[in-house]
Formats: structure tokens, sequence, C-alpha cells
């Protein structure tokens, strides 16, 4: 804990009609960091993210995002102004505009100023604004779809949009939820190098279930279970945790031998 | 290669504008070729147009159903009306007033006085009520089918509140009897021909604004809502705000077209607040094709110029013909009128419906939406 | 002459449209031997369970002058339309008859909201409108005929009628329109003025189904009468839920002036026998022009089918235009004018005379209570036709109504 | 005292008669997304079933039997709008689902044409029905309070309609189909569930019930061609007040409409109790955006 | 078992697998893989019958299925677990699992009220959450769900799109075993669609892989090496 975090969770709890997905919850970031967040199936991972992101709201703990300008507590905010504060998110299930095509969905995801007024008076893409798209869009490989309608892409292509418009939003933490599910392996590694590429400018939160990405990329890694933290610490610390091994990853597999 | 991908996409526009500019020909001179009637009826289809394009600016770009369109229609006409009424009046309380037993005229009769304020007020009105409703319904996330029912209650409290404030509103009966506009004859054909232009005017306005609009990054943000309202939200765009602007832009127009409905027919009374009239609204939109402007305005003709002309020859079964219709187009056709131009074997392909996500995405999702 | 619709002939119209009659300098609705009139009311939509009947007997007055040979010599087409209960579309259809069809006269309209639709497109054109429906008078158009009762022939006479029963508390209730309003703002005047008493005021939206508050309100005020202006479906719904609560006609007197033989049939006799109601007609009236319009009524559409108040009305109407047509000796519209004023005629509720000065007709007030056959039982009669008076200006309790001008 | 008895009976009585035009539309607005336009249609259709009923047994059989006419009214109804539902689902309401906004386009369109048909077959004007005997009068409580046992008989009948739909819907292995059906209707046919027949039998069960809603208002109400657009809206807003699928909801938003309408009406007027209640319908949905009884979901949107 | 001869199909006007055949003989797992919108899900619906065939056929225990609607062919005996998991989010797990019991061919069994123990087996974790609703499940909890529901009615073929996307690893081993011991049982076959090659490899017996709407490999265990790889299933 040398730097300071630039988004700190404490004693975050979580209910849904009493059901506690979330139970009193640290988390804190780096700036620049890299950070996996892995744990069982309904350990409340992605409620986590949904907390950060101002999805939820929790019934209690503190969620503070510290700015250059100073502290803020996200738990009082909107969403579209947590979003401007510069937390974006890709979500666990693809959720792009399908009624927009691939080069709209990244326009409107793009950063710039979102009010109404200055949308209304936008007609055109700036030149520079064409540029980036161009480029991120031969990034995510879709350049031949970029005038398809977005719902017509196949699964794995909309999760390739989706961060696409993450990236284009450019905010200063970077939620992904399961980002290379669906994936192919070589895929998975393509987005892996990536992630390595804009955590340079950001933070990134990834959840992930893929042991293999994660041991790969993986500086630090937190582990949930239950709504609690399980254990926090690199990937080899985290594999030689027994509880981990039972609730999660599984009693017989070596994971060195992964990949 | 390089320079078909650029002539392609030209020539196309080319043919557009020349569409546009044969239906604005055709439009303007509409007084050389048609009866003294059916110009009356062009307009008013006209005006209704206006209305079908603020309706698809809500409806079939940002997702939103509002069946209480009828309101800021009949606020516009109100708006004008009150003002013809004060001019057929000629300084005296208009008629209906001294049968109620109002002595003075009220303090908010008073600015109708003047034709600007008036047209302003029919402006104001209804985009203020639009913003008003809009800042609490969504900004408290009110959405799909519960925005469209509490339109409907909109519909209800209005039409209820003109009815029973007769001594001011005229009831049930409404405000007619007009004669003058700028002091001169409404009924003149210089006038009848005025006014008709000046619709045709209006009605191009309001096109170029709206495809101003839905061009511009706001109309994407707008579509953007109409997928996905939340992901919207953590891209860091407030949706309400967008929302409350497109149906104050919408209700707007209504009023636009309601002021110009005033002109052409004379009357202007409650009913044409109600619920059935601005259900009918949404019609003509989804039988022109949501999401198309051109839709919106052709729907908007087409439509009631189909129950005009149904119910000149069958006038005692034409509700048959005009349901049957409705029916036969949603089901032949799903993208409506417009939709009908991009699609060949509309027949065959109704039975994978489910499956077809191809077909007409926008449709698709903005059907979602409720 | 085309009724001083001067586009009609000046306009490039006639080349264009194809309804357009070729014959354009022939007169307003004449087609060689026949000529054109307009029926307009609404066959479809919440108005059709009244209007559909007017326009039934509507026709059949056409029928009658067409086997005697017509008007002029010339035999009577009827251009049906439907207002379809919307104020626009009466207005549209108006127009249509008068500057496409070219009729002669227009037999049309039930609610004063239709009415006042048409009003300026007849004046604007200068056509005729036969109007058939008893209304909330104010109103006196140059173009238009009014063929049903102003207040001052059914609402005033049976206050008085009341008041000479003895009955003083009147609890008014009505639909929440035009009509309803204006005839309870005449009442309380002439209540206050005669020493009755309006104990309450009720309106309901028109369509309004559920009638237990206000039952559980005509309750608590223990009027001498309830006052009826409700219109359409209501009816049926305060009949039937007044019977339910236990309240029959010899429990509370009511009097309705929007049910006539029709309404009674579809809301059920056993309901509604012993309650009175007011009209100018019944099927019951007895004169032999009635026993011959309800014979051949039933003939034509059925033994089942009763006539009412506004039917006998659109009936007369047809006539009474037919009479001043063979008078003026023209279809012209403003030579009809000029012509109906006075003429008298024999209709089925007695003799009726059109009042010259505001084209209104001079109608027999009656009081009937509605019979367990569904009929109507005349109790009481004004003796001879009352003086239409549509802005009451003969009567001196009426003089604070309005605003002052 | 016997006026907040009355009042207190009346209001549960407009709340009965709401939840009997809702309760059907609860299942193919509520459950299929169908924005059923032509439902009040179904409720007309019912009436006309109880009219034809009585007429037939007023020429066929013994002036004795007449008052049985009404128990067979009721099935009669249910069956016919059954039958018309049925037909309508198998020749247009299937090429709707996932497009309600077309779906509120055709069942418009259809509301139309059987209003005109009614009026082809029963004439413009209003008919009337002669309620069984049985069903006259009131139960008195106390002096000045009469319960008419018509609106008890309503009462009743909206409980055993509600008994019935919660355990068809909710404890029953079509209900079962039924849900997932709507919910997923792809998914529910992977499964090896006949999405055709459930579809079918679901809009038919629901317009069944319109029916049903009819035949009860014949005894309080008109019964002519454009008698449902009298309830629509009222139907709609019960439906979506309590949230959209739920049927504790519809319940809900027929007490919650019909206590508050009377008691608006009451204090002030019919037009301006109308006012009221809408008003609040509107300050209500501030508050709980879903109705009252907001199915939750975690998914995005 | 199944076999899909030259098929042709896609959504509405635009048409993704083109002349595509695989078979799946009794008791095999039979993998099928390539890149994002190659089209292997388009081809699972298509055998499923959520998508028209527009040429070829699919046939199933030697009848063709081409005229059969999905539900039909589910109670043929085909299983699906989709791609998405499609739960009926407002049905409690229970529920959905009974409607998984509607397909059996088994009449006692549709009917039953409980869900039979042995469907169960495979996914202990299910038991508890009985009475939640399947929306409120998490991704992978509904995973599971889907993949119980599908095991429910006993199919003879198993369609699996994905399954261990979004699935703790730990999990993914189970599936895995679920998967092996449904081979070893013998009685169901199963197409497998799947991106992990580690996954595959350890449970697949024949694979295809697909490109731009058609096989463009086919083979065993044995011949699908790491040139293969690098051909097909690199970006
Ligand atoms: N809206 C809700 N209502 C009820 N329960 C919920 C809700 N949202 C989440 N839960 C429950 O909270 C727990 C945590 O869910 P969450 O989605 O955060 O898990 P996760 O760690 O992301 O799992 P996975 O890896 O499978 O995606 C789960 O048990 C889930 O069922
Ligand atoms: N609903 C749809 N409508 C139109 N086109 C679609 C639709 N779904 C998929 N497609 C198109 O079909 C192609 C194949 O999609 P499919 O979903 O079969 O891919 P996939 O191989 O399963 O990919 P993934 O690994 O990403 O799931 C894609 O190019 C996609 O654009
Ligand atoms: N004129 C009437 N009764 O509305
Ligand atoms: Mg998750
Ligand atoms: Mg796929």
């Amino acid at each position: 804990m040398t730097k300071p975090s630039i988004l700190s969770c404490e004693k975050v709890t979580v209910a849904f009609d009493g059901f506690k997905a979330v139970q009193g919850m640290d988390l804190a970031l780096q700036p620049g960091e890299l950070r996996f967040l892995i744990g069982p199936n309904g350990a409340g991972k992605t409620t986590m993210l949904d907390v950060v992101c101002g999805k939820v709201k929790p019934v209690s703990g503190k969620v503070t995002f510290h700015a250059k300008s100073g502290s803020i507590d996200i738990t009082k905010r909107k969403e579209h102004k947590i979003a401007e504060l510069g937390i974006g998110r890709k979500f666990q299930t693809p959720s792009i505009f399908a009624g927009l095509t691939v080069e709209e969905n990244l326009e409107i995801a793009m950063s710039q100023n979102r009010g109404v007024w200055a949308a209304l008076r936008t007609t055109a893409m700036k030149k520079a604004e064409r540029e980036r798209i161009d480029a991120e869009l031969s990034l995510i490989g879709l350049g031949d779809q970029r005038a398809l309608r977005a719902g017509r892409l196949s699964h794995g292509q909309k999760q390739w949009l989706e961060i696409g418009m993450m990236l284009l939003q450019e905010p200063e933490i970077l939620l992904l939820d399961e980002p290379v599910a669906g994936m192919t392996d070589k895929e998975t590694e393509k987005t892996g190098e990536l992630l390595q590429e804009i955590v340079r400018k950001r933070t990134v939160v990834v959840v992930e279930h893929d042991m293999a990405f994660v041991r790969n990329f993986a500086s630090k890694v937190t582990v949930m279970h239950e709504g609690k933290l399980l254990k926090e610490g690199t990937m080899d610390e985290v594999q030689r945790d027994d509880r981990v091994a039972e609730v999660y990853l599984g009693r017989r597999r070596d994971v060195d031998a992964v990949g | 290669m390089m320079l078909q991908a650029l002539t392609a996409p030209r020539t196309r526009k080319l043919w557009l504008l020349l569409g546009y500019a044969a239906a604005a020909a055709a439009l303007f001179s509409a007084p050389l070729y048609l009866s003294d009637f059916r110009l009356n009826l062009l307009a008013k289809f006209l005006a209704f147009a206006i209305v079908a394009l603020g309706l698809d600016l809500i409806w079939g770009y940002t997702g939103i159903l509002s069946l209480g369109h009828g309101v800021f229609f009949g606020l516009g006409a109100y708006a004008m009306g009150m003002h013809l009424k004060l001019a057929a009046a000629g300084g005296r309380l208009p008629d209906f007033m001294d049968w109620s037993g109002v002595t003075k005229l009220p303090w908010f009769w008073a600015p109708f006085e003047s034709f600007g304020v008036a047209v302003l007020l029919g402006i104001l009105i209804p985009a203020a009520l639009a913003l008003f409703l809009g800042f609490f319904t969504f900004r408290n996330r009110i959405r799909g089918v519960y925005f469209t029912i509490l339109t409907q209650a909109l519909v209800i409290i209005t039409v209820t509140l003109f009815i029973g404030q007769q001594a001011y509103t005229g009831g049930t009966n409404g405000l007619t009897g007009f004669t003058k506009l700028f002091g001169q004859g409404l009924k003149t054909d210089g006038m009848k021909t005025g006014l008709y232009l000046a619709t045709v005017i209006v009605l191009i306005g309001a096109f170029v604004l709206c495809r101003y609009l839905v061009k511009s990054r706001f109309g994407k943000v707008l579509r953007a809502i109409r997928d996905g309202e939340n992901r919207v939200r953590f891209l860091g765009f407030d949706p309400a705000m967008y929302q409350m602007a497109a149906f104050a832009i919408s209700a707007a127009l209504a009023g636009i077209a309601g002021m110009l409905f005033v002109l052409h027919v004379g009357i202007i009374s409650p009913s044409m607040m109600a619920i059935v009239p601005s259900i009918e609204m949404i019609l003509w939109v989804a039988i022109g094709g949501r999401g198309a402007l051109v839709g919106a305005v052709i729907g908007a003709v087409a439509l009631n110029y189909a129950k005009s002309s149904l119910s000149e020859s069958y006038p005692e079964i034409w509700t048959f013909f005009l349901g049957g219709l409705f029916i036969v187009a949603t089901v032949f056709l799903p993208g409506g009128i417009v939709g009908l131009a991009k699609q060949i074997g509309p027949l065959f392909r109704r039975k994978e419906a489910v499956h077809d996500q191809a077909l007409n995405p926008v449709l698709r999702e903005s059907n979602r939406s409720v | 002459a085309c009724g001083g619709n001067e586009k009609g002939n000046a306009s490039p119209s006639a080349s264009a449209s194809p309804s357009a009659s070729a014959s354009s300098g022939a007169s307003a609705g004449e087609g060689g031997d026949t000529v054109k009139v307009g029926i307009l009311h609404s066959l479809s939509g919440t108005m059709a369970i009244s209007e559909v009947t007017v326009k039934n007997s509507e026709l059949m007055a056409i029928d009658e002058i067409n086997a005697k040979g017509g008007v002029l010599g010339k035999k009577i087409e009827p251009v049906i339309e439907d207002g379809a209960s919307d104020w626009p579309t009466f207005a549209e259809k108006a127009r249509k008859l008068l500057s496409e069809d070219k009729v002669a006269t227009v037999f049309g309209g039930w609610t004063s909201a239709s009415r006042k639709a048409m009003l300026p497109v007849f004046e604007e054109l200068k056509g005729l409108l036969w109007y058939p429906v008893q209304y909330e008078g104010l109103e006196s158009s140059p173009y238009i005929f009014y063929a049903g009762a102003t207040t001052n022939q059914q609402i005033v006479p049976s206050i008085d009628y009341l008041l000479e029963q003895g009955k003083k508390k009147m609890f008014l209730l009505g639909s929440d329109y035009v009509f309803p309003r204006t005839a309870n703002k005449i009442i309380k005047a002439q209540l206050a003025a005669k020493g009755g008493e309006a104990v309450a005021e009720e309106y309901t939206p028109l369509g309004y189904t559920d009638y237990s508050t206000i039952i559980a309100k005509i309750k608590s005020a223990k009027p001498d009468v309830v006052y009826n202006t409700l219109n359409g479906d209501s009816n049926v719904a305060f009949f039937k839920q007044l019977k339910d609560a236990g309240i029959a006609a010899k429990d509370l007197t009511t009097v309705s002036v929007s049910i006539a033989e029709e309404e009674v049939k579809g809301i059920g006799a056993d309901i509604l026998a012993g309650h009175l109601v007011a009209w100018n007609y019944y099927q019951t009236t007895d004169t032999p022009e009635n026993k011959t319009f309800v014979e051949n009524f039933k003939k034509k559409y059925g033994a089942d089918s009763v006539t009412s108040d506004p039917m006998e009305a659109g009936y007369t109407a047809v006539h009474l235009w037919a009479a001043a047509v063979e008078k003026a000796g023209s279809f012209d519209v403003e030579k009809v004018k000029e012509a109906a004023k006075g003429i008298e005629w024999n209709a089925p509720e007695g003799k009726v005379t059109i009042d010259g000065d505001n084209q209104h007709i001079y109608k027999t007030v009656r009081i009937g209570e509605i019979q367990s056959d569904g009929m109507i039982k005349e109790l009481w009669n004004s003796g001879s036709p009352v003086k239409p008076d549509p802005y009451l200006k003969t009567y001196d309790w009426a003089k604070g109504l309005s605003g002052g001008s | 005292m016997e006026m907040w008895l009355t009042q207190l009976f009346n209001g549960l009585s407009v709340s009965s008669i709401l939840l009997l035009i809702a309760l059907g539309l609860s299942i193919t607005f509520g459950l299929m997304k169908i924005i059923n336009m032509a439902h009040g249609e179904f409720i007309m259709i019912g009436s006309y079933a109880a009219y034809v009923t009585q007429n037939v047994f007023k020429s066929a059989l013994p002036k004795s039997a007449f008052d049985a006419y009404f128990p067979v009214a009721i099935v009669v109804s249910f069956a016919v709008a059954f039958a018309i539902g049925y037909l309508l689902e198998a020749t247009l309401i299937r090429f709707l689902y996932g497009r309600p906004l077309d779906s509120l386009l055709a069942t418009w369109g259809v509301g139309l044409v059987l209003q005109q048909v009614a009026r082809s077959i029963f004439g413009a004007p209003n008919v009337a029905v002669t309620s069984p005997s049985w069903l006259d009068g009131g139960m008195r409580i106390m002096d000045g309070v009469v319960f008419p046992y018509k609106r008890l008989f309503i009462i009743g009948l909206v409980l055993v309609c509600l008994l019935a739909m919660y355990l068809y819907i909710y404890r029953s292995g079509p209900g079962r189909r039924m849900r997932a059906v709507m919910q997923n209707r792809e998914m529910a046919a992977c499964l090896g569930i006949s999405t055709r027949r459930v579809d079918g039998m679901t809009f038919a069960i629901g317009s069944g019930i319109a029916g049903i809603a009819g035949c009860a208002l014949s005894l309080i109400g008109a019964i002519g061609p454009t008698i449902g657009t009298n309830y629509i809206v009222d139907a709609f807003m019960v439906v979506v007040l309590g949230g959209v699928g739920k049927l504790v909801g519809t319940v809900a938003g027929a007490l919650g409409i019909g206590m508050f309408n009377t008691l608006f009406e009451w204090w002030s007027t019919a037009s301006l109790g109308k006012v009221f209640v809408f008003v609040l319908i509107v300050a209500f949905l501030q508050w709980r955006t879903m109705g009252l009884f907001a199915v939750k979901t975690r998914s995005l949107d | 078992m199944l076999s899909v001869e030259r098929l042709e199909a896609g959504y509405g006007e635009s048409v993704i697998l083109r002349d595509v055949s695989i078979r799946v003989e009794p008791g095999q797992v039979v993998c099928l893989m390539g890149r994002n919108g190659v089209g292997k899900s388009t081809l699972v619906k298509s055998i499923m019958g959520l998508l028209k065939t527009k040429r070829g056929s699919v046939s199933f225990k030697g009848d063709d299925l081409a005229r059969r609607a999905p539900g039909q062919r589910a109670r043929r005996g085909i299983g699906y677990v989709p791609q998405g998991r499609e739960i009926f989010a407002q049905l409690t797990v229970r529920e959905n699992l009974r409607i998984g019991l509607e397909a059996s061919r088994d009449r006692k069994r549709r009917q039953a009220k409980e869900i039979p123990a042995e469907a169960l087996a495979k996914f202990p974790a299910l038991k508890e959450m009985y009475e939640r609703r399947g929306g409120d499940l998490s991704g992978g909890q509904q995973q599971q769900l889907a993949f119980a529901r599908a095991l429910a009615a006993e199919p003879e073929l198993l369609l699996l799109d994905e399954p261990t996307e979004g699935i703790q690893p730990s999990i993914v081993q189970d599936i895995e075993d679920v998967i092996r011991s449904i081979r070893d049982e013998g009685r169901t076959s199963i197409l497998l669609v799947e991106q992990s090659l580690e996954f595959v490899r350890s449970v697949g017996d024949r694979f295809y892989i697909m490109e731009k709407g058609a096989i463009v490999w086919e083979g065993v265990r044995e011949e699908l090496d790491d040139p293969m790889v690098m051909r097909y299933l690199t970006v």
C-alpha cells in the first residue's frame, strides 16, 4: 500500500431481498494496476463490479474514487456521473446497441462531451474521431462489419465490439466482466496483450474464469467467495491456497500444467 | 472500385433528393389540381403528418411509446383556437363564456389575443408540459408500458379537466365558430390556399429539422437509448436528458400540428385529445414505418386518406375494411409502407418471424422496449 | 344555384375530381331526375347506438316522398356518410357532401359538438343542415333548422311540471358535457326563481359505468326527484344499479330527457317501468300521422323496432324540407329558407310549425311514464305547440343566466 | 357509519369489477405481452353471448327455466370468447410474438372489425339482458345498508376466477409451460414444449375470461357494440399499475384504483374523482416505476 | 445417429452455412470448433430446428427432421444447452428443471412431480437453489442449470454450445467429468461447440473445424495437432 489507491471499497455489503450477495468486501486498486478478480460462480464478483459502476447500491460500506480533484463517494452518484468520472464497464453478457451499426456503437462510446447540446450540434465525425474509430475497428477485427447492425454479430464478435467501445471510452478505471468468455485460445491471448497495452494508461479490473489467461497476465489476484474476500495476492500465492483450490480451482489440476 | 464506392451512395442520394423535390413540387402545386374539399383534406392530413414526425422521433427512434400525444396536439390546437375565438368575438367575450356566466375575460385567455403570442404558446405549452412530465418520469426511469400508461393518464386528466371547465374551455363542444385570421376572413380562397401552403412549408421545415436531429449524434444516442437505456448510462450519457429533449421536441411538433389543424378544420374539442385520437396517431407511424421519417409522413397521409375514402365509399361498413387494413398491414408489412420497399417476399418470410432478426432489427428492437 | 358556393363553379375542380358532376351549371344536388341529399350520422363509434335509428327514419321519409313522386318531380337520392362519432369527421363529411356531392340539404348530427363542428361549414358553403335532436339552445344559425326541442320545449316545462307536482328538491345528474351542464344551469335558475331547490349536481364522464357512489349520494341527499341528463351507456348502468340498490320508481321519481323508446329497449323495460321522461313525441302519441308512421316503420325495419322522439324529428325534418322546397319551387338554399318560414306540417307528434325567426320548430311538450311493455304513456302535455325560444328571452328568471351581453 | 359501510362495499364492488375486466388482460397482455386493444371487444362478445343465451331461453324453454339461463350464459360466454380467442391466435396473434407494438396495431384493427360485426349482427343500438330473479334485490345489512346480490355475485365470481387462474398458472403443469413459453418461446420449444398449443390456449383463456367479465357486466351495464371502449383503458391501468406479469399485482391494482376512486368520488365528483385517481396513478408510478409488484430481474434493461 | 448433409442455412436473407455435412455416431463426443462468428451456433440452431434450412437435410436416428418443429426434435431425444444459457428467468430453479422434463420420452418421467435425483446428481449445487428464480442466479449457476435442464429429459443427443463459458474452473472440470461420464455410459451422444482446445482434446472423439460457414477440417483426436490449430483457430 505504498501508492495511494485510485479506488477503494470498504466493507461493502449488497443484499437482494435479504440475500447477501456481497458481505463486507474490501478492495483497493492502485493506479495503473491490472487486477484480476476471481472466485466461484455466484461469489459476488459481478455484483462487486455493479457496485463500483453504480448499477447496484450497497446497503452499507463505502466506495471511494480518488480522482485528481479529490475523493468522491461513488455510492452517492448516478451511473452516468460515475461513468463520466472515468469508470467504464464491460458486462458479462455482451451488451451492445443492436440497432446501431458497429461504427455507430463505437462513435457513441467514444470519449466526448455527452451533453444534449453537444450531441445536437454534432452531425459528422471529426477527422481525428474517424481515425480513432478506424484504428479501433482494425484492432478488434471488425473492419469488414463496420456498417453492419451490431445485433447481427456473433456472440464473440459482440464481445470484441464491447471491448472496443470500452477502449474508446477511455476510462481511468476499466471493469471487464469475463472479457474472453467464448473466445478462442488465440483470441484470448490477443486480448491479454491488449490488456497489457491498456493498463499502461489506466487501471483495469478483470473478472475471469480462464485460469490460463489469469496466470499469463495477472500480477495481483483477488479471490472472492460467498460475497467475502477469500484471498488476495499473486497468482502463485492464490494457487497454493487450499481453500481457493477447494472452492474454486478444483482438486486435481495442477494449474502450472495449464497452457 | 474506389470510384464505384464513391458514386454509389452519391447517386442514391441524388435520387432521394430528386424524390423529395418531386414530392415538394407536387404538394406546392396541389391547389392547382385539387378541389377545394380535397385540398382542405390534404391540408389536414399534412398537419397530421407533422404530429407523426414528432411521434416517430420519440417512438421510432427513442423507443418511447406515448399514447398521450393527443394532449400536446390539443394544447397547440386550443392555443390557436383561443386566438381565433377572440378574433371572432371582436373584443367582446367569446359566446360560450357569455352563456356560462363569465363576465370578464379570464387572465389566461388575454395573451392569446396576439397571434404571435398564441403561436409561441402553442409551441411552448406542449413542450413545457412534456418537459415537466419527462423531468419526473424519465429521471425516475419510468419505462416501457409504465410510461405509456402514464401518458394515458395524462390524457384522461387533461380531457376531464377541459370538459369540466366549460366556462373557460367551451366544454365538450370545444371552440368553434372562427371567422378571422389577421383580420382577414378565414374562408376566403386566398386564405385557404395560403394556409395550405403554410402547412406544406411547416411540414417541410419539421421534416428537415427531424432529419437533422436523427442524423446528428443526438439521434444516434436516441437510438442507443432505444436499444439499451442502461448501457447508455454506463457510457456516461444521461438518458433522461435526451429523452426529455426528444419528448419536448415531439410535443412541440404536435402542438404546431394542432394549430394548423384548427386553422383547417375550424374546431377543437376535448375529444380530439382523447385516447382514441392519441392511439390513431401511433397507428399512422406504425403503418408508415417507424424509425423512418418519410414513413411517418406517408403513414399519416395514406392512412387518413384511406380512412376518408373508405368511409366515403362504404359509409356503413368501412370500419371492416379499416380494421382489416390494420391487420393485414401488421402481418404482411411489419416494416410499414416504407419497409415494404425493403422486402420483396414478405409472405414467405413471416413464417420464421421469431428467429428472423435480420429482417428488420430496428423493428424488433423498438418492439422490445415495451 | 349552387348555394352561393362560387368556388365550386369557378375552380377547375370539375375536370380533376372524378366525383364532380359533369353538369356544372345545374342546381345544387340536381342531376337529371334526382336530387341528392346528405344523411350524416355516426354509423360507427360510440354514438352509433343512438344515431343509426335516426338515419333509418330519415331514409324512410325519403322513401315515402319518393313513392309520392319526389320533390319538384325529382326523386330524392340520399348520400349517406358516417360521422364516426368524431366531430372533425362531421365537419369533413359535411364539406364533402356540400362541395363534392353538391347535395341540396343535409340531415344529420346528434351531439351538440358534432353540430358545432358542422355549423361553420354550412355557413361557409351556404348549405342547409336539419338537426333532429333536443339540445341546449343558445344557438341560431341561419343555415341550420333545429327540428329537435330547445330548452323551453323540454327542460323548462318539465321542471314546471315537477314543481306543480310538489317535487321541489332535485338531484341533478348528468353526463359531463355541454348539454347537461347548460340544462342544469337553466334548471337551477328556474328552481331558484320558483321555489325549488337543487340539492346536488353531479356529472359523470361519458361512458361511465359505475354508479354505486352516485346512488349512495342520492340516498343521502334524499331528493324528491332525480333530474337525469345522462347520455347513452351511462343510463343503462345507472338504472340497472339504481334498481339493484333497492330504489324503484315508486320510491324515487326520476325524469330523464335522453331516454326514449329505443333506449328503453336497450336497458330493459322491467328496469325502467314507472320512471318519467320528457320529450315531444312518443310511439304512443295519438295522432293519425303517428299511426301510419309507426306502422310503416315497423313494416320497413321489423316488428320489433320502435320509434322515438329523435327518429320522429329526423323524419319530420325531411318532410319539412320537402314541403319548403315545394313551396319555394326550387332547391336553392336561400329560397328554401325563405319558403320554410312558417311552414306547417302534421307530423306524427302533431302539428309542427317552423319558426321563421330562429329556424326552430314549434313543438308540443309531453311528460311520459315508461310502461312495463317498453312504451311510454303520456301523463301531461302542453296542449299546444310551444314556440321555440333558444335563448330563453321570454323568461324573466333566465335574464341573469348569461354574462350580460 | 352506514355511509362508511356502504362506501366500503362500493369500493370493494368497483374493485371487483375492475379486476374482472382486467383478469383476462393480465394474461394476454401481462403474460403474453400482446398489447391487446381488442380486449374490450372480447368483453363485448361475452355480453352478447349472455344476451343470445337469454333469448334462447326465452324463446325455446318454459318460463320457469328462465332463471337458469345465467349460469349457462357464463359458460357460453367463456366458450364463445375462448373459441374466438383461439381462432384469433391461430390466424393473427401468432405472427406478433415479440412484437408488442405491432400487436397494438393489429388488435386495434381486430377491435374495429369485431365492433362492426356486432353492429351488423345485433344492430347498432344497445340490447337488454334481463337479470335472473335470484340476483334481484340485495342483502340488508342494517337500516339503509343494502348489498345488492348482483354485486355480491360479481365479487364471488371474481374470487372464483382468480383462484382458478392462480391454480392454473402457478400450480399446474400447463401453467408452468405457459409461463416458460411466455418468457422464452424459443427455448421452451427447444425443450419439447409445443409452443403453438400453449400460445393458443393461453390467448384463448385470456379471451375466455374477458368473456366471463362481459357476461357479468351485462348485469350492471350496457350491452352494445362499443361497450369495450368503456373498459379498455381501465383494464390496462389496473394491469400496469399492479406490475405487468403479476397476478397479485393485478389484484392490488384493481383494489387500489377501485377504493380510491370510490373514496374520491364520494368526496368530490365523479369527474374530479377520476382526475384525482389518475393524478395519483402518475404520482404513484414515480415512486414505484414498475408498478406495485414489479418483476425484478438482474438483466441490464 | 445425427447426420447433417450439405446443409445451407442462415438468418433471413443472409446465408451463413454453406454445404455443411457432419455426422455424430452413437456414444460419440463430437467437437465443433472455429473462430468467433464462423457459424458454429448457427449450425447447432439449425440442427435444433430454430432456423429454417434452405437446402440439405438433417436426419436423426434415420428420420429426416426437415419438417419438424424444435419441440418435436426435442421429444425425439435431442437436448440443447444454448450459448447464453436461456434460463427462464421468472421461473424457479425447480420449475426450470421440470420444464426440462417435458421432452422426456418416458411418460411417467414427464409428469413426475419431483426432479429425478439422477438428473441432479451431476450438479448438486442446484439443489440448494431450488426455490430461487433462475434469473437471479449468477452466470455460472445458470450455466449449470441449463445443463441439468437439458439432461433431465435423458436425451440421446446433446447439443452443447460453449457450455463452459463463464464457469469456474472446478466446475469446468466437473462438466468435463460429466461429459466423460455421459460418454462412458454410452447412451448419449454429444455435439460440443467449444473454444478451449485443452478441453476438447480431453473429451472429444471426433473434431470438426469451421471457417466462414463451412467445415474445413475433420478428424480424430490424434490428428488435431498444432499446425492444424495454427491454421484454423488463430486470429
Ligand atoms: N438481483 C438479484 N436478485 C437476487 N439475487 C441476486 C441478484 N443479483 C445477484 N444475486 C445473487 O448474488 C450472488 C452473486 O452473484 P454475482 O453475479 O455477483 O456472481 P459472480 O461472482 O459474478 O458469478 P459468476 O462467476 O457466475 O458470474 C449469486 O448467488 C446471485 O444469485
Ligand atoms: N440473429 C442473427 N441475425 C443475423 N445474423 C446473425 C445472427 N446471429 C449470428 N449472425 C451471423 O452469423 C454468423 C455466424 O454466427 P454464429 O453465432 O453462428 O457464430 P459462432 O461461430 O457461434 O461464433 P461465436 O464463437 O462468437 O459464438 C456471424 O457472422 C453473425 O454475424
Ligand atoms: N344535443 C344533445 N343532446 O347533445
Ligand atoms: Mg458474474
Ligand atoms: Mg456461438
